[in-house]
């Protein structure tokens, strides 16, 4: 242990950011608290009764331009606040959309289970390059959890049922807690591990190291085979299933004449609950319901491989969402 | 108490007016409006619900103070009704679910 | 109950204590005062249930390893938060100060409805009974919060017991707040206009406001969770179609107008307190009197600032954040006056201002620490961590309860006719000052430095923080012990009170004998000043 | 003892001891029974909040339960318990102008049209029994495309009537509390409050099925 500090090691450049505003609004508490206990005790100690017996004081019964002076005055220092607050917010909570390093965690009672891409996975620890834009996918399997990174400064509850999201730029090798912020049972204190951020060359020689079973994409075509998918998604067109090619990423026309975007969302439901929305022109009933056969992480996986069905040249161009956000180095 | 009684006739005419109105609702919810059958019928059951407030309940002739708390219940209501939605309405404005 | 009475001398005139003796004169008296005490009894006791709750809590962080099991430890910040919240924070103030002196502070007999009031709180006890039978069943696991699906389909604990708890308590919320609203508009006496009512008043209508509009949405949650948790139907199980984030934003709706709940009516102590140990007008009496309303309204539309990292719409969140910042403003506002009431004024040393000065500070830090959280970048790092932890003690702890023990003191010559020995009270006062911030100060940083709530084990580095909070805790209990013990026995064997000890302005102390009659006046008070006219003035002087 | 007794007005009929006159007491039971009645919005406000989301988040899912309600029962339901509000302000009516028989009348006739009410209730819950449409593990649904979605709006279709259920179940047992009174001369044209006030429950009541049933029942009704 160093020298103390009130913050925590910093391992990303949005770590420091959040520190500045931190900084920020204790200087200004800090001013606050430091004005209310002097006026406090230098009022106490001045006009402090000295006899029993002294006289009622006069009756100050306010003033209108000191009302208006302290609910203004604090209101204008409180945009600020806010201002710089939601823009970090949406900074932080907005992946780029290109050229990220995408990582799948997946919160159970009481473990992290991360994924990489090309394969790896681990349980509890969690290995970054420095200088990428890294971006976390997170499941629950179960209740909510929360994954934490304090040297990260943020943290995103993790939702049974969804996909929430988060990404930063890891600065600064080094090891850091893991921790699951939202109370989720038993386990709750012991669901924590550790993030290792590493430089670009060590990264690649830890990836080096072995990948089980291939990519996640070669996992979920795995997978796609195992459950039966293929015989009728990909090779059978014009047969009962629609073809998942080109597809991700994309308005469906579904039976009952409403379009939805073939989003992750859209694909997680469409394998757990495949009459929930069906496409214009197939029949209902046909696919086995997997609710309850897949756990996250296999979904996870044939999300992704429906993903490489469609390549990322054809997808329609993404707009909007870039503009408040940092673009990465 | 302080007030008259209010003759027989005009709960009368409330009550046909509530009958009328259910009638109609039903009628209307067989119809094929899209999204206006949503509009229509909630309209129809404020309608009604303001007949019950104001002549059964008589809060036409109450004080200020009781259809300040009747005001009040039903912006509390709609707080929660609004604020809830904003949430979910707005879940879906970022792009950001297309994570991959 | 009887027992804890002091034998009355002959010479006493009758007064609402020795009117009337046995137990069926308390457990069925329908006076407000009476009833002030059965609520200030039950209401200790839960105080020290839920404290040894959170001393067990805090000797098990003295180690990173932990002393009891996982378990026991959930269970124990569980029922410590349950039993602190919905049976000491949420009724403390209102339901024993409020009770004893709104109906004597606006000149009137009695609540609107005196049976209603006896009925709340047996509902009180009822609700507390259910909960203490989850407590001996063998607990609760969930948090305070109950977020599903952990409570509804995970959690194999008393949580349908708890959650009737909170439900069947939540009715005697409602009911006193109730009272209180109906009593402050039609019980005034004559004289005593909205704008003459001590700002005791506006700060318990205010409450009352919160208790009537928010509860009744914390019940039907624990309704539809115990539901779900018997048929798991799915309302909040996302595996078939429901939304985990619903009850949270139902929970909250309720929860958190609810800690102004808990907040507001210490304020509406300190403005009296401040005055009374000033002898001086409330600085600013409009302002002081509308921000609490102010507060009442804007604290219904900051909830989801409890959801900035739970996968809510970061632009509802960003709504949230904005509103959030609004109902600083209000707050502020009467730290700002009740300093400016002490300016020029003749300020005593007194044990209960001895608190109020406690709270403006405390308060203070714990409102500013707020405006971290509203700050949603910085919410995502200290959220569910121990920097919510330590604010939220120093607004209930710092905040109400030396709120509530500076009003104790205030009028306990009032309620019980005697006095507290003051050397005592002031040395327990500092003890319960040092030991607060010694407890909840390092809680802040731990926050900071990313040491999660509700962890039973944590990494060695934040030992040393932990050690002083336990540390803290221990003087802390000590500093509550001590006015328990000592105003125990000056209830019994006090000098006898004069009937206005502090020369305090205000009907109960003025107009209104110590202790006070059954019917609290010998004649109808009339009201012909401004509250706090401790300068005599004739004329009522409008701000503005 | 005969200090306190000094400041105590002499009694009217039905003045409890801490008013200064039945004005007072009046505006205060009014005034305390709206708020509760405000109170009640909010009750149901949480559900109708719960409703509000699941009929925004799956539309086609609540449309095609609303095949399943049973209109008719529904439509009949509205019609009496309208039908009972109005003899329930007639009974006040007739309290007001001291007709204890009229009173009484009315007020029988308000409890046999509640019951009329719950009664069929009971039919339709039965149907739903039949049907397996009662959310828990027995629950099933034909759709298969909604059979998670219709059992999270069955669950609030039974939480918002049964909720109302009891209040009407409530409300049964007060009016009978009423009848009592009244046939035990209980009531004058100066003192009649607590029909007052339950008349405004009973109302209240009635206005919460008033939106309950287009919102269950027609909404959705054409798909």
């Amino acid at each position: 242990m160093g020298v103390f500090s009130i913050f925590p090691s910093r391992a990303s450049v949005g770590a420091g950011e959040v520190d500045a505003l931190y900084t920020f609004l204790l200087v200004v508490g800090g001013a606050m608290t430091m004005l209310i206990f002097a006026s406090v005790f230098f009022f106490a100690v001045r006009y402090r009764r000295k006899s029993p017996n002294d006289p009622a004081p006069k009756a100050i019964h306010g003033s209108l331009p000191l009302e208006v002076a302290w609910t203004v005055g604090p209101f204008l220092v409180m945009l600020v606040m806010f201002g710089w607050g939601t823009k970090l917010y949406f900074q932080n909570y907005t992946p780029p959309v290109h050229d990220t390093l995408d990582i799948y965690i997946t919160g159970k009672q009481w473990m992290w289970k991360v994924q990489y891409p090309t394969g790896q996975r681990e349980i509890n620890e969690l290995h970054v390059p420095m200088g990428r834009a890294v971006k976390l996918i997170l499941a629950s399997e179960d209740v909510v959890h929360s994954f934490y990174v304090p040297a990260l400064r943020l943290k995103h509850d993790v939702v049974p049922g969804s996909y929430q999201t988060f990404w930063f730029e890891p600065t600064e090798p080094g090891r850091y807690h893991i921790f699951c912020a939202e109370y989720c049972g038993t386990g709750h204190s012991d669901m924590g591990g550790w993030m290792t951020v590493m430089t670009p060359s060590d990264y690649e020689n830890w990836l080096a190291g072995g990948s089980g079973g291939g990519s996640m994409v070669e996992q979920g075509a795995k997978l796609f085979q195992q459950y039966g998918c293929v015989t009728c998604h990909v090779t059978d067109h014009e047969g009962r299933c629609p073809s998942l090619l080109n597809v991700f990423g994309r308005p469906v026309v579904l039976d009952d004449g409403r379009t939805v975007m073939a989003d992750e969302a859209y694909v997680r439901e469409s394998i757990l609950n495949p009459n929930a929305k069906v496409v214009k022109g197939y029949k209902h009933d046909i696919m086995p319901v997997f609710e309850g056969q897949i756990g996250e992480e296999g979904l996870l996986q044939l999300i992704v491989y429906v993903k490489s069905l469609s390549p990322p040249a054809a997808s329609p161009p993404k707009p909007a969402a870039s503009a408040a956000q940092r673009s990465p180095k | 108490m302080t007030h008259q009684a209010v003759p027989v006739k005009v709960y009368a005419a409330v009550f046909g007016a509530l009958l009328v109105l259910t009638a109609t609702t039903v009628a209307v919810s067989k119809l094929e409006l899209g999204e206006y059958n949503f509009i229509v019928a909630m309209t129809i059951a404020v309608i009604k619900g303001t007949l019950v407030v104001m002549f059964f309940m008589d809060v036409r002739r109450a004080s200020s103070m009781t259809k300040l708390f009747i005001g009040a219940g039903f912006f509390w209501l709609a707080i929660l009704l609004v604020f809830l939605l904003s949430d979910y309405l707005s879940r879906g404005w970022l792009l950001n679910i297309h994570w991959l | 109950m009887s027992t804890t009475l002091p034998l009355a001398p002959t010479e006493t005139p009758t007064n609402y204590l020795n009117a009337d003796y046995g137990w069926k004169s308390w457990l069925f008296a329908t006076d407000h005062k009476r009833i002030a005490l059965l609520y200030l009894f039950s209401i200790t006791a839960f105080f020290f249930v839920g404290g040894a709750f959170a001393v067990a809590m805090r000797i098990n962080l003295l180690t990173p390893d932990g002393i009891f099991t996982h378990d026991t430890y959930n269970k124990l910040f569980t029922m410590h938060g349950i039993i602190m919240v919905f049976f000491f924070l949420v009724p403390s103030i209102p339901a024993t100060l409020g009770n004893f002196l709104v109906p004597m502070m606006i000149g009137a007999r009695d609540l609107a409805f005196p049976r209603i009031n006896l009925l709340s709180w047996y509902i009180y006890i009822v609700g507390g009974i259910l909960t203490l039978t989850a407590v001996f069943q063998g607990g609760v696991d969930t948090g305070w919060t109950f977020y599903a699906p952990f409570s509804s389909s995970y959690s194999n604990t008393h949580v349908i017991l708890a959650a009737m708890g909170v439900f069947v308590s939540g009715f005697s919320s409602i009911l006193t707040g109730l009272n209180f609203i109906v009593t402050i508009h039609t019980m005034r006496a004559p004289g005593m206009t909205w704008n003459r009512l001590p700002l005791f008043i506006w700060g318990h209508y205010a409450t009352s406001l919160i208790q009537v509009l928010g509860t009744p949405v914390i019940a039907i949650t624990m309704v539809l969770l115990g539901l779900e948790r018997v048929l798991h139907a799915g309302i909040f199980d996302p595996t078939v179609g429901g939304d985990p984030i619903l009850f949270q934003h139902l929970f909250w709706f309720y929860s958190h107008p609810a800690v102004y709940i808990m907040i507001l009516p210490g304020m509406a102590v300190i403005s009296e307190i401040v005055t009374c140990f000033s002898r001086k007008a409330i600085f600013g009496y409009n302002f002081v009197a509308y921000s609490s309303i102010a507060i009442a309204v804007f604290s219904f539309i900051v909830w989801g600032h409890h959801l900035f990292v739970s996968g809510q719409s970061m632009y509802a969140s960003m709504v949230f954040s904005f509103f959030s910042f609004l109902v600083a403003i209000p707050s502020a506002v009467k730290v700002f006056n009740w300093t400016a009431t002490m300016y020029k004024g003749s300020v005593s040393y007194d044990t209960p201002m001895l608190y109020a000065f406690g709270f403006m500070g405390l308060f203070t830090m714990g409102g500013l620490t707020g405006l971290f959280l509203a700050t949603m970048a910085i919410d995502v790092h200290v959220t569910d961590t121990y920097f919510v932890i330590a604010h939220f003690h120093y607004v209930m702890v710092g905040g109400m309860v030396m709120a509530y023990m500076g009003g104790i003191h205030f009028w306990f010559p009032k309620i019980s006719g005697r006095l507290y020995p003051e050397g005592w009270a002031k040395f327990a006062a500092l003890l319960v000052f040092a030991g607060f911030n010694l407890t909840f100060f390092p809680q802040f940083i731990l926050g900071y430095q990313g040491m999660p709530r509700r962890y039973a084990h944590y990494p060695p580095e934040f030992q040393v923080l932990n050690v002083m909070s336990t540390a803290g805790a221990s003087i802390l209990a000590v500093g509550y012990l001590i006015p328990m013990i000592y105003l125990a026995w000056a209830w019994r064997y006090g000098p006898k009170s004069p009937q206005n000890p502090w020369k305090a302005k205000g009907l109960e102390w003025e107009q209104s004998p110590t202790p006070p009659p059954t019917f609290n006046f010998e004649h109808q008070p009339v009201v012909t000043e401004p509250a706090y006219n401790y300068s005599g003035e004739e004329q009522e002087v409008k701000l503005g | 003892m005969a200090d306190s007794e000094a400041i105590l007005a002499p009694q009217e009929p039905g003045l409890r001891h801490h008013f200064d006159d039945s004005a007072q007491q009046l505006e205060s039971s009014t005034l305390g029974m709206w708020v509760f009645l405000v109170t009640e919005v909010m009750f149901f406000g949480g559900m109708f909040g719960a409703y509000t989301v699941y009929r925004n988040m799956y539309p086609e899912a609540f449309a095609s339960t609303s095949h399943f309600m049973n209109v008719t029962i529904g439509a009949i339901n509205t019609g009496v318990l309208i039908f009972s509000s109005f003899t329930m302000v007639l009974a006040v009516r007739s309290a007001q102008l001291g007709q204890k028989k009229a009173l009484i009348a009315f007020l029988v006739l308000t409890l046999i049209l509640g019951c009329v009410f719950l009664s069929l209730k009971y039919v339709e819950y039965h149907e739903k029994w039949v049907d397996h449409h009662i959310p828990g593990p027995g629950f099933q649904y034909a759709d298969s495309r909604y059979a998670h979605q219709a059992q999270i709006l069955f669950y609030l279709y039974f939480a918002m009537t049964g909720m109302h259920a009891i209040h009407m179940i409530v409300g049964a047992g007060l009016l009978i509390t009423l009848i009592v009174m009244a046939a035990r001369n209980r009531f004058t044209s100066k003192w009649y409050t607590p029909v007052e006030m339950i008349g405004l429950y009973w109302h209240f009541v009635d206005i919460v099925w008033i939106f309950l049933f287009p919102l269950l029942y027609l909404i959705g009704h054409t798909k």
